[in-house]
């Protein structure tokens, strides 16, 4: 069935199985592989975009159920060859080791910051509750959301 | 990871969603947020023939204040009903509840009317909706019908939703004067379920208990109101409730799986029962 | 080097970030190739059952399904799953099971379609005839008499049986004034990484040439197995491993889909795809550690310990992946840990098990001992009612004894134990913590410290230790090449993914060569592209990669010299590399530019005797030994004792890895490693029950620690360098995970100590706690 | 999976005896039993289509009665497999006669779940078993009552929980 939506700005149109997960549309028909799975069931947060500016698992959503939306994945993150503070602070902060979790970790901490724009490491440990990360234990990554908070609270004043 | 395949059929009004399900009956199932029933047909286990999907029926999705009550759509999702400004001022619990569900992500997608539906043995929301004595809404092709919560849960993954209904609207009193509550949990440290969940709701008159209502979720294969809790407390003092707390698991056919025995749950659900009781006496008397 | 290092030592941040940022990596399922297929495996759900027949025709029927295989078609045409561990039985290893299957999750058929949507659907559509059989899980039982036996053909469930005797030790045990006894578990734990592993395989049928991109640690030892197994050479396999989403030793491993795959895209011409999925991952991917030990410890009352017995019986599951039963040798000879006991016996019996073969887990083997030497220290201290400290201070291996040979046999090769555990114990305010917890213990709560001293083995060494059959040994390759332009590549034998030596070693080069880190590029994982390495694994990344990247450097800096010796009429041996020149030591102002040196070993118009054209040079290094890192943790929890829920007051934790190349590298490794070792004490656990059957197949049953269930952690470091290598580093890869299990048990034991609690299985979930508790206030 | 417990049905014993003897009407008190065919004596093989709100299987199966003590005890031994997985083991079940007119049934089994059902559902397997067996003991209870008065419960579950929702149903509207 066709499919409309807007990804990263770019409207598309596609034929799609009603049965695709948006996660495979995102990766497979709209080619953006940044978004990944790690796991079956909902868990892991790999796969983690985001819907209307809301961080949800494109691994529990059907792509026709994405008609009419706009998404933003990581790839949609960084304007240009400027990267997003959130982008910035996991490479200063040395926030990733193998990478895989990243791009679901940044959606949901773009999530977390649009509503909280200055959290306290408990809050941020606790908005982490649907991502996984293996490499970190974390509080690196906490320090790169922080990084960003302090970024984007900066330039907001400015 | 794949599911297989399925007719899909996106309505925009529920007339047009009971229309479909009585057309295919039990081959149909409702896809709201999909976050109950997505999981299941990624694994196969299930697989309806025909998907209807609601999403695009917007009304479903309101929270509004009318005559004392506060109503909530079946398709409102976690994230709404906890930060929206009526249901934060009115029933602060049940906020508290929602932002306890699983993680952001689930709950920007999740919907209170499927969680209620789908009726996941350790969900947090009928817990709440236990203790805060909701009311659903059923619509069917004949009109609709209010069940309240004690009446709904019947069995594990088992409500009083008919095959061809669908829950549309939960309604609840606001809470009072002197009323209080507060939702606790013990999260499955890997699935984010309550092991157990205790939801509390207090009112006192003086010093004493006037109402105490208690919903438990994750201990048994459906959640229940601890009634022995409550007829314990009825009249009493808070010094009451270590005894009364005691009674948390009187009676329930405590679940064992890999993480904790059924012993064990009832132990939590009186500890968290106790707990819970406390901490509602204490925001009511602050 | 006299110029003083500007990268080395640095907080430089990591070059492989940009692309993984931005989404623009490239992982294994992220490979698209014209025509490409995809493929499913069908997995067992029975734990050992016999297979009557497998109807496949209703499969093969389904529209888009280009091939259904079962394991009786590939008979003769794919080799054994390979275990190179020397073990008395090594069993017979399809690739898809024949004739019977031996754990849940064991592959049985494969489809291979145009989508993932489609092989599902065809998986579903064929028919498996089993005929169950009674399967066996614990692997004490296993040994019993009338057990049933997972491989006929040895009549037993023994894998091998492994003794270290020493009669010293019974000598101990008799004129100790104490022997201690008891019984550790080190349960079984899926290493988990958060990509799944993922082959694709491409056939080009004019060239004879198969590509293979695979989620692997070892692309080169894997080329050489999957080459041994499909009857290929190795010069017509190219292997890469792309974009690694984390191994922590699952894959450090050869598996049946790599072979299974390639075999598909050879006989469909097609490139096929194979993306394994979590509950594959959870059942079929290398599991960890599920090790017992009874355990002896000789011990006087001033603390000291004279000897070390055990006894292990080592679960190695249903068949020996690539280093199965190697691993559990590791747990014996380290099990003194960084204590002087004189005298180590153990044996270690392995057993075949209904359940997935263990194998390499982070830490491989020494998390087992450290836990066994830090358990040994607090049964002696609580024996003697002794500060656990002060029995550490007792039993170190003194600052002065190194090299220290050891009772297991190894020489450490540099160490002071005792300051860390000084410095951790000054940072957590020891005395002052020990009278909180004194004060909160009076108001009826369970406060606990916890403390661990470890020592760990890294780099491991001379290839003699590895077994022979690896066709690899414990050396490292690297290529250096110095481009014309003056850029450098770097062709490393190692195979990171996550470690960040895309960063280290440009630090490294920037550092010798007087250049811009910029001016470096890392390659890896590409076997057509870098000399035959042994891979990353073993915290030897660094250790003993990066040696072998100083060879090849050294190797183009005298070269270089000597070029710019001719050129200067200066004695090679007063020259140095400093900021893109060539200078004279004693004389910066005379100096020639690096990029002049370039060009004329390119350009090549004046010839100097002895030295080639060109500027690329390739190394072999061959440690002479194996590094030890070494370092203390100290955790300070509290118990919630009504429903025995652990939370972390502070986590303190000093190590010491030898000369650091990146502090904020070594950070990230550590706190990793820390939330790993934690996630053992307290979450983690593969769960099978009597019958078999995967109970923790989905992250909605095995935790997988999140952030809130972990502490903030405080890290400080002290700088023992290794005299092993040139570098002085000693491994970081895997030394949080070795300390923190440890720690973190310890001190929950510490909090439940005034209820005469000493001794409870791993992961110290809540009810585990809570029925300890329950039951000592009983007794 | 260990499961034991006991039920209280309203019928002598040799009545519940015989029921649990008949295939015919066993076939209409397992839940979603398609069909209960007799194999040999005491050996039945069948079909049961078992959902439990959107998880729905079919399950070809194969079962065995042993150590008959009419009317006090047999042993069960099943094994069934479908797509989502399989069940097998064994159980006893012993009749004790409580009056005249009523019997304890106590059961006690050791099943093996497998399969994909158990990978993902195993927290909710346990609960599963036990809302299947309620309600098949509810079933017994409405066929051997139904019996008592001469009537044949031709439907099986399906009556029996169609009879509770319908009185459900009207609790419900009485309330309202």
């Amino acid at each position: 069935m066709l499919l409309n939506l807007t990804i990263n700005g770019e409207q598309r149109s596609d034929n799609v199985d009603p049965r695709m997960l948006l996660v495979h549309y995102i990766r497979d028909i709209a080619n953006l592989t940044g978004t990944h799975v790690g796991c079956e069931t909902s868990i892991c947060g790999a796969c983690t975009v985001l819907i209307n500016g809301s961080a949800v698992k494109s691994c529990t959503i059907l792509a026709v159920q994405a008609d009419g939306t706009k998404i933003t994945t990581i790839e949609g993150m960084a304007e240009g060859d400027r990267l997003h503070p959130l982008q910035e602070g996991f490479w200063e902060e040395h926030g990733l080791q193998c990478g895989y979790c990243t791009p679901g970790m940044i959606m949901t901490a773009a999530d977390l910051l649009a509503r909280n724009s200055n959290p306290t490491e408990a809050e941020i440990r606790e908005a982490l509750e649907g991502n996984l990360c293996r490499c970190t234990g974390y509080q690196h990554i906490v320090k790169a959301i922080q990084f960003a908070a302090a970024k984007m609270r900066t330039s907001k004043a400015a | 990871m794949f599911p297989a395949s399925f007719e899909y059929h996106r309505v925009s009004s529920v007339k047009d969603a009971l229309a479909l399900l009585s057309q295919f009956g039990d081959e149909a199932k409702i896809l709201a947020g999909g976050h109950s029933l997505l999981p299941m047909m990624k694994l196969r286990l299930a697989q309806p023939a025909h998907l209807v999907d609601i999403g695009a029926v917007h009304e479903l999705a309101q929270i509004q204040e009318q005559g004392g009550r506060i109503l909530i759509g079946g398709l409102a999702t976690h994230h709404s009903v906890e930060t929206s400004s009526i249901v934060k001022a009115k029933l602060p619990i049940l906020a508290e509840c929602a932002a306890l569900i699983g993680d952001i992500q689930v709950r920007n997608r999740g919907t209170i009317g499927g969680s209620l539906a789908h009726a996941d043995p350790a969900a947090d929301y009928p817990a709440a909706a236990l203790a805060l004595e909701a009311e659903m809404t059923l619509e069917n092709p004949g009109g609709k019908r209010k069940v309240k919560a004690a009446d709904f849960f019947l069995d594990l993954l088992t409500t009083a939703v008919q095959a061809g209904e669908i829950l549309t609207q939960v309604s609840f009193a606001a809470l009072g004067a002197g009323t209080g509550g507060v939702y606790l949990k013990h999260r499955h440290p890997a699935s984010g379920f309550a092991t157990v969940g205790v939801a509390a709701v207090v009112t006192l008159k003086g010093t004493n208990f006037d109402k105490v209502r208690v919903g438990i979720t994750g201990l048994g294969a459906k959640a229940f109101r601890a009634s022995s809790v409550e007829k314990a407390l009825a009249g009493k003092a808070s010094d009451a409730i270590a005894a009364a707390a005691s009674h948390a698991a009187d009676g329930v056919d405590a679940t064992s799986d890999t993480y904790a025995s059924g012993e064990f749950r009832a132990e939590l659900a009186r500890v968290y029962t106790r707990r819970a009781l406390e901490q509602a006496v204490a925001r009511v008397k602050a | 080097m006299a110029v003083v290092p500007k990268f080395v030592g640095e907080r430089i941040k990591r070059r492989e970030d940009p692309r993984l940022i931005t989404g623009t990596g490239q992982y294994v399922d992220d490979v698209r190739l014209p025509g490409m297929l995809t493929a499913l495996v069908l997995r067992s759900p029975y734990a050992h059952a016999k297979i009557n027949s497998i109807k496949l025709d209703a499969a093969q029927k389904v529209p888009g399904v280009v091939a259904v295989l079962c394991g009786d078609d590939l008979k003769d045409k794919v080799g054994s799953v390979p275990c190179v561990a020397p073990a008395e039985h090594v069993p017979y290893h399809p690739v898809l099971a024949q004739g019977k299957v031996r754990f849940v999750g064991e592959g049985v058929a494969v489809a291979v379609a145009s989508d993932a949507y489609i092989a599902q659907d065809a998986l579903d559509q064929i028919e498996v005839d089993y005929d169950p059989l009674e399967a066996v899980t614990d692997p004490e039982q296993a040994l019993e008499a009338g057990a049933p036996i997972l491989h006929d053909e040895f009549k037993t469930n023994s894998v091998t049986l492994a003794s270290v005797p020493n009669p010293a030790v019974d000598e101990a045990m008799n004129k100790a004034d104490k022997v201690i006894r008891f019984r550790i578990h080190n349960q079984r734990l899926a290493p988990v990484p958060m990509e799944p592993r993922g082959v694709v395989a491409r056939w080009e049928p004019g060239y004879k040439q198969l590509t293979i991109w695979s989620s692997t640690q070892i692309p080169h030892l894997m080329r050489s197995q999957v080459a041994d197994m499909l009857k290929l050479g190795e010069n017509k396999i190219h292997v890469i491993a792309p974009e690694v989403g984390g191994g922590f030793g699952a894959k450090l491993n050869v598996y049946a889909e790599e072979a299974l795959i390639s075999h598909l895209a050879i006989t469909l011409k097609r490139p096929v795809k194979w993306i394994e999925r979590r509950r594959e991952n959870l059942s079929g991917t290398t599991h960890g550690r599920d090790q017992i030990v009874y355990l002896e410890i000789a011990a006087n009352k001033d603390g000291e310990v004279l000897a070390l017995k055990g006894r292990f019986i080592c679960d190695m599951g249903a068949y020996l992946q690539l280093l199965t039963p190697a691993i559990p040798g590791f747990s014996g000879l380290m099990m003194t840990g960084c204590y002087k006991i004189p005298a180590l016996a153990f044996d270690q019996q392995m057993v075949f098990t209904n359940k997935m073969a263990t194998d390499a887990y982070r830490g491989a083997g020494r998390p087992e001992a450290a836990f066994i030497a830090e358990r040994t220290m607090e049964a002696v201290a609580s024996e003697f009612n002794l500060d656990p400290a002060d029995v550490r201070r007792k039993n170190f291996i003194a600052k002065a004894s190194f090299p220290a040979p050891t009772a297991g046999g190894l020489v450490y090769d540099s160490g002071d134990y005792e300051l860390t555990l000084n410095k951790a114990l000054d940072q957590i305010d020891y005395n002052k913590t020990r009278a909180e917890q004194a004060a909160a213990a009076k108001e009826g709560r369970y406060i606990g410290i916890g403390i661990a001293s470890y020592v760990e083995i890294c780099g491991i060494g001379p290839s003699a230790l590895l077994p022979p059959k690896l066709k690899g040994g414990g050396w490292e390759s690297c290529t250096v090449r110095i481009e014309p332009d003056g850029k450098v590549t770097v062709l490393t034998g190692v195979s990171p993914h996550g470690q960040g030596q895309e960063t280290t070693f440009a630090q490294i080069v920037a550092d010798e060569l007087g250049i811009d880190i910029d001016d470096v590029t890392v390659v890896h994982g590409d076997t057509a592209l870098v000399p035959y390495g042994i891979g990353t694994f073993g915290s030897r990344g660094t250790t003993v990669g990066g040696p072998a990247l100083m060879m090849s450097v050294g190797k183009l800096q005298a070269k270089m010299k000597r070029i710019a010796s001719t050129m200067m009429e200066v004695p090679p041996e007063q020259l140095e590399f400093r900021n893109r020149t060539i200078a004279m030591a004693s004389d910066a102002s005379k100096s020639i530019a690096l990029q002049t040196v370039i060009e004329a070993a390119y350009g090549y118009k004046t010839v100097i005797e002895g030295v080639e054209p060109g500027l690329d040079a390739t190394s072999f290094y061959e440690p002479s030994a194996c590094t030890f890192p070494f370092g203390t943790h100290v955790a300070v929890v509290e118990v919630d004792s009504q429903t025995g829920q652990v939370k972390f007051l502070r986590y303190v934790a000093v190590d010491d890895c030898g000369k650091v190349i990146s502090p904020l590298l070594v950070e990230g490794q550590i706190q990793g490693g820390i939330a790993q070792g934690i996630a053992q004490a307290l979450y983690e656990e593969v769960k099978y029950d009597e019958g078999g059957q995967l109970l923790s197949a989905t992250l909605m049953d095995y935790a997988v620690p999140k952030a809130n269930m972990l502490p903030h952690y405080e890290l400080l470091s002290t700088v023992t360098p290794s005299p092993v290598n040139s570098l002085g580093v000693k491994g970081v890869g895997e030394a949080g995970t070795i300390g923190a299990t440890p720690c973190a048990y310890n001190a929950v034991l510490d909090a439940l100590k005034r209820l005469g609690i000493r001794d409870l299985d791993m992961p110290l979930k809540p009810e585990t706690i809570w029925r300890a508790i329950r039951d000592a206030k009983k007794a | 999976m260990k499961i034991a417990g006991e039920q209280i049905l309203s019928a002598p014993r040799q009545s519940v005896w015989e029921l649990f003897n008949d295939p015919n009407r066993l076939s209409r008190l397992i839940p979603g039993c398609e069909k209960l065919n007799v194999l040999g004596p005491d050996q039945y093989e069948g079909t049961i289509n078992v959902g439990i709100a959107s998880v729905k299987g079919v399950y070809d199966g194969k079962l065995k009665l042993e150590d008959k003590r009419p009317p006090e005890h047999y042993k069960l031994l099943i094994d069934a497999k479908g797509k989502q997985g399989f069940v097998r083991g064994s159980g006893t079940l012993d009749l004790e006669a409580r009056d005249g007119s009523s019997t304890i049934v106590k059961y006690a089994g050791d099943l093996q779940v497998g399969g994909p059902l158990m990978q993902v559902g195993q927290r909710m397997i346990e609960g599963a078993s036990k809302m299947m067996l309620g309600q098949f003991f509810a079933a017994a209870d409405a066929e051997l009552q139904a019996a008592a008065v001469g009537q044949v419960a031709r439907q099986g579950i399906l009556v029996n929980f169609w009879r509770y929702l319908v009185r459900l149903v009207r609790s419900i509207f009485a309330r309202a």
